[in-house]
């Protein structure tokens, strides 16, 4: 999925999965920080948002 | 003519819970302009699109009568999206409603007539309406005999209890209550499905006697032949549909029977014109 | 009745022209084909192909439109109160409109001007709109408008019917919304009208005599709604199709239309857009239940509202005018044409 | 092909005179150039009208779910891996289905071949590795191979993978060097030129959902398109919402898709809406050596779990 919407032109870094257990809280945190960290640095998103109109 | 598609803005007035499993609720609406309700003028039958700005709008049958004012009153089954959402609204929000609409049970034709009401489950609404309606002191005389037989699953799922109770008291009205089934040793009433009621209480037809019939499909399946069995020709069998609809003014073309279309044409119908179109409702 | 002629020449001139009090629409040539769009500032509406891909249904009808609005946000006074969205009712011009387009027009305005509602955007669109026609001189062979009620120079739900002279157009004004029209181009170079309806006469049965497509609805009349509808050959009819909507959204008399709201942060608004009998969707009700639930009777009720709810409810003839669009479009190639030939031919007892 | 017609023919007359089948699903000839429809015939004397030609370009496999009892079908190569698709999704038993397999050599590409006329065709004829076609303007005859569809020039898979009986000798399959041309153009576009490529691409969709419909794949009861509750997406002409159908319609087909051109064969605006699926087609292949509907033992990699699984999610 993430490759596809890559192929579209919408950024990789926006779009993050990951295997997380309910018992893994540090991972959570760990991999929000990073997700959160690279949308950052992205920008607003500009793409696949809807006019509305 | 103003724009169809415009709701009145009105004031959700009173929520109820109308039955014991709380599917169905009972909505009094006050109009924000006083002058809208004027404009709502309605005929016991008829229905209107009640309208959640951002969520959808939903055709409803009006169950206030046009002898009550001041308000008007909607008992919703929760169902889909927007039902859902009405239920969780509260007293005091505003929403709008779109209407009147359709066509409303013939009163003209009616008068003077005896009339044999049948309803089952939440299908009550139009016809608490058109008995509030014919009861009112002013309108009483113009019909004769008044029957009503209505049939909920138990007790607690019969709509406007109170009301019903009040009814069967008067002798201006003979009331057939049932239901399918119930443990409550003081029920006094019927037990049975109302086509069986039907056919055992409801009056003999004449060529003065109607009946409207409004309710889910299986009861109006059943309670045909029952009519028939007493005498009901096509065109004394009135009955209420329900179809998708959206515009509710003809328009949108989803409704349709034939080249009826329930919402405009309807959704009051005689057997006889039913059984003329495909039955597709 | 008032002619005028155009040098072809002054074409791109006087279309400029009309600019400056019209909004202008027509076919424009795109990828995929040709399609009725606004025309840009030097942009000029294609007067030469028979067919668009989309019918000029859009102008009046666009397949989104928002139709009211109102606020969510309780701190504002008139939170969830809905209004209509304001209209442009600026004159708008559509030219190079085809003829079975516009009177398709004024088959769906039977549905969206009655006596007892009146749709406002359907019908402040259509009286903005001034409809400038040309005749097909060469009609394509899936053509059959003139066996639906109209043809390639018919000139009812027209403003102005021109015809393309190789070097010149010949225009028929036919209202005064027309001519208000050709008069912002600055064309009104008035020719005699005798002749010029003499040459209108020919190039129509030239054009009528190339449409080699026909259909024939003399009988459906006769027959009942409920014989056509119970007739054993829907089935094999429906077989191939996918429901996809194609032939509804193709169509310039299809109308129907779905409601559905949208909610952006503390703003809603109400938008409708073309909806399909096709879709199991359309006619779904909450419980589940649907009253068109196989494909063969969604099938069934676009041929049957076509050619015999509308000319039953109307008596004006079929909700078709022949423009083959929806037999061009269909990816299995259900034909109209071929659905009526049979509907038209049934005899219940044989 | 005019071998395989009688050939089919035969079989279906067979098929339907034994009562083996109750019906056999098959193309008829259409009623304008170019153009065949899906029938299904259940007398034998109807056999007669069931034809084959490279106009046949959508996929029967969409025609065979909820049939009853036991119906033949005519199966390309494409089709018949949607068929073994439908077998391992359980959406047909392989005892239901009779697979009359017809090697094939490729469908042709209609918008192509119709964008050579200025005017409507109204003649359409096949011989051989020709096709002639004719308007009321022009003549032309042309080399059925130079007007294929993309997907029939880089099928590597044109004999059916499953059949119970073939209408004709088995076809040489092709050997593709380069089986994802098109994805790659696209990939080495920078991000923002590819956004715009799929902009583009979209951008006239009315959403009929034609491609959906067409697909085999898509059998959902209640597509999320048209689910309402919740409701997933808007119903309007919003370009986010149509990207959005296009996307997740492909992603639904990711691992399954067998590149049989039936959904941009039907869609009325001429999209390409395989731009979306030969992404998925090519990772599927590149990550998994994935090729949908060879193999009724295996479920698609989506639909399985591996611990080489080679995404990086799982960490």
């Amino acid at each position: 999925m993430g490759n596809l919407l890559e192929h579209m032109g919408i950024e990789r870094d926006r779009i993050h999965f990951s295997w997380i257990s309910s018992a893994e809280a540090t991972k959570f945190v760990d991999v929000v920080k990073e997700i959160s960290n690279k949308v950052r640095a992205l920008g607003p998103n500009k793409k696949l948002v809807k006019d509305y109109n | 003519m103003e724009n169809p598609y415009l709701p009145y803005p009105v004031r959700i007035d009173n929520i109820e819970i109308a039955t014991e499993d709380k599917s169905l609720k009972t909505f009094k609406f006050v109009f924000l302009n006083p002058e809208d309700e004027k404009k709502f003028s309605y005929q016991a039958g008829q229905f209107a699109e009640l309208s959640i700005p951002g969520v959808g709008e939903i055709p409803i049958g009006i169950a206030s009568s046009p002898v009550e004012k001041g308000f008007v009153k909607f008992t919703v089954f929760r169902t889909g999206v927007v039902t859902s959402h009405l239920h969780n609204m509260k007293i005091g929000d505003i929403m709008g409603i779109r209407g009147p609409l359709g066509n409303w049970y013939p009163w003209d034709k009616l008068e003077n007539k005896n009339v044999v009401i049948i309803g089952g489950g939440f299908a009550f609404t139009t016809l608490r309406s058109s008995i509030i309606y014919m009861l009112d002191p002013a309108n009483r005389k113009k019909f004769k005999n008044i029957d009503v037989v209505y049939g909920a699953r138990s007790p607690g799922m019969l709509l406007y209890r109170e009301e019903l109770y009040e009814w069967e008291k008067r002798d201006d009205i003979n009331m057939h209550i049932t239901v399918d089934g119930t443990n409550d040793p003081t029920w006094k009433y019927h037990k049975g499905f109302v086509p069986q009621i039907v056919e055992q209480n409801a009056p003999k037809a004449d060529e003065n006697t109607y009946a409207i019939i409004c309710g889910p499909p299986i009861m109006i399946k059943f309670t045909q032949p029952a009519l028939v069995a007493l005498g009901y020709k096509e065109h004394q069998i009135i009955m209420s549909l329900e179809n998708r609809m959206k515009c509710g003014i003809g328009m949108c073309g989803r409704c349709n029977i034939g080249k009826e279309l329930v919402c405009k044409d309807g959704p009051v119908f005689t057997l006889e014109q039913l059984n003329k179109t495909p039955k597709e409702y | 009745m008032k002619f005028i002629t155009i040098d072809k020449k002054n074409w791109a001139k006087g279309i400029e022209k009309s600019r400056e009090t019209y909004r202008l629409f027509g076919p424009v040539k795109d990828k995929n084909g040709v399609f009725i769009r606004t025309l840009e500032k030097d942009m000029l509406p294609d007067m030469t192909i028979n067919d668009s891909i989309m019918s000029v249904k859009s102008v009046l009808f666009p397949q989104t439109e928002k139709i009211l609005f109102t606020t969510l946000d309780e701190a504002k006074e008139d939170h969830h109160i809905m209004k209509r969205v304001e209209f442009d009712s600026s004159p708008r011009a559509v030219v190079g409109i085809r003829p079975y387009d516009a009177k398709a027009i004024e088959l769906v305005k039977m549905n969206f001007d009655t006596d007892d509602y009146r749709d406002p955007y359907w019908c402040d669109a259509y009286e903005a709109t001034t409809f400038v026609g040309v005749g097909i001189n060469k009609p394509g062979p899936f053509d059959f408008s003139t066996s639906a009620g109209t043809g390639p120079f018919s000139e009812s739900g027209l403003d102005v019917l021109m015809a393309d002279l190789d070097n010149a157009y010949l225009a028929k004004i036919l209202t005064g919304k027309g001519e208000a029209f050709m008069k912002s181009c600055g064309f009104e170079k008035n020719t005699d009208e005798k002749e010029s309806q003499a040459l209108f006469d020919i190039l129509r049965k030239e054009a009528e005599k190339n449409i080699s497509s026909h259909i024939d609805t003399g009988k459906l009349k006769g027959k009942t709604v409920l014989e056509l509808h119970e007739a054993p050959f829907w089935d094999d009819i429906a077989f191939a199709c996918i429901n996809c909507g194609t032939c509804t959204f193709v169509c310039p008399t299809c109308w129907c239309f779905d409601i559905q709201d949208e909610t952006k942060q503390k703003s809603a608004g109400r938008f409708r857009n073309w909806d399909t009998c096709m879709s199991p969707l359309f006619t779904k009700h909450a419980t589940g239940h649907n009253p068109r639930d196989s494909k063969t009777q969604r099938v069934r009720q676009r041929f049957m509202h076509k050619l015999k709810y509308f000319p039953d409810k109307y008596d004006k003839g079929i909700m078709c005018v022949g423009c083959g669009r929806c037999v061009k479009s269909c990816p299995v190639n259900i034909d109209i044409r071929e659905v009526c030939k049979i509907m038209n031919s049934y005899e219940k007892n044989n | 092909m005019d071998t395989c017609i009688q050939k089919i023919r035969e079989i279906a007359f067979q098929l339907l005179d034994k009562k083996e089948v109750e019906k056999v699903i098959g193309f008829s000839n259409g009623t304008i150039p170019m153009a065949t429809s899906p029938i299904t015939i259940a007398s034998k004397q109807d056999t007669e009208k069931l034809v084959f030609n490279s106009t046949c370009g959508l996929n029967l496999a969409n025609y065979i779910r909820q049939q009853k009892g036991k119906i033949a079908v005519i199966a390309k190569g494409c089709d018949s891996r949607n068929i073994v698709t439908h077998i391992i999704e359980n959406q047909v038993k392989r005892d239901q289905v009779y697979i009359i397999g017809v090697p094939c050599n490729g469908m042709i590409n209609k918008s192509k071949i119709k964008s050579l006329f200025e005017d409507e065709i109204q003649k359409f004829e096949e011989d051989g590795d020709s096709l002639i076609i004719e308007s009321s303007s022009k003549k032309e005859k042309l080399k059925k191979n130079d007007y294929l569809r993309e997907n029939c020039r880089l099928c590597q898979h044109r004999n059916p993978v499953i059949y119970d009986v073939l209408a004709g000798d088995l076809v040489k399959e092709q050997i593709i060097d380069v089986p994802y041309p098109d994805v790659e153009k696209i990939a080495a576009l920078e991000a923002d030129a590819r956004w715009i490529h799929f902009q583009d691409l979209t951008k006239n969709c009315i959403r009929c959902y034609a491609c959906r419909n067409a697909c085999p794949l898509c059998y959902c009861p209640t597509c999320f398109v048209d689910e309402s509750g919740p409701q997933w997406v808007g119903k309007g002409q919003d370009k986010t919402d149509i990207n959005t159908f296009h996307f997740l319609r492909a992603f639904h087909c990711a691992g399954r898709c067998t590149d049989c051109g039936a959904c941009a064969e039907a869609c009325p605006m001429d999209i390409n809406v395989r731009d979306f699926t030969r992404k998925l087609n090519k990772d599927t292949f590149d990550m998994f050596g994935w090729e949908a509907g060879l193999d009724l033992t295996k479920r698609p990699p989506l639909d399985a779990y591996s611990p080489d699984d080679p995404n990086d999610f799982i960490k």
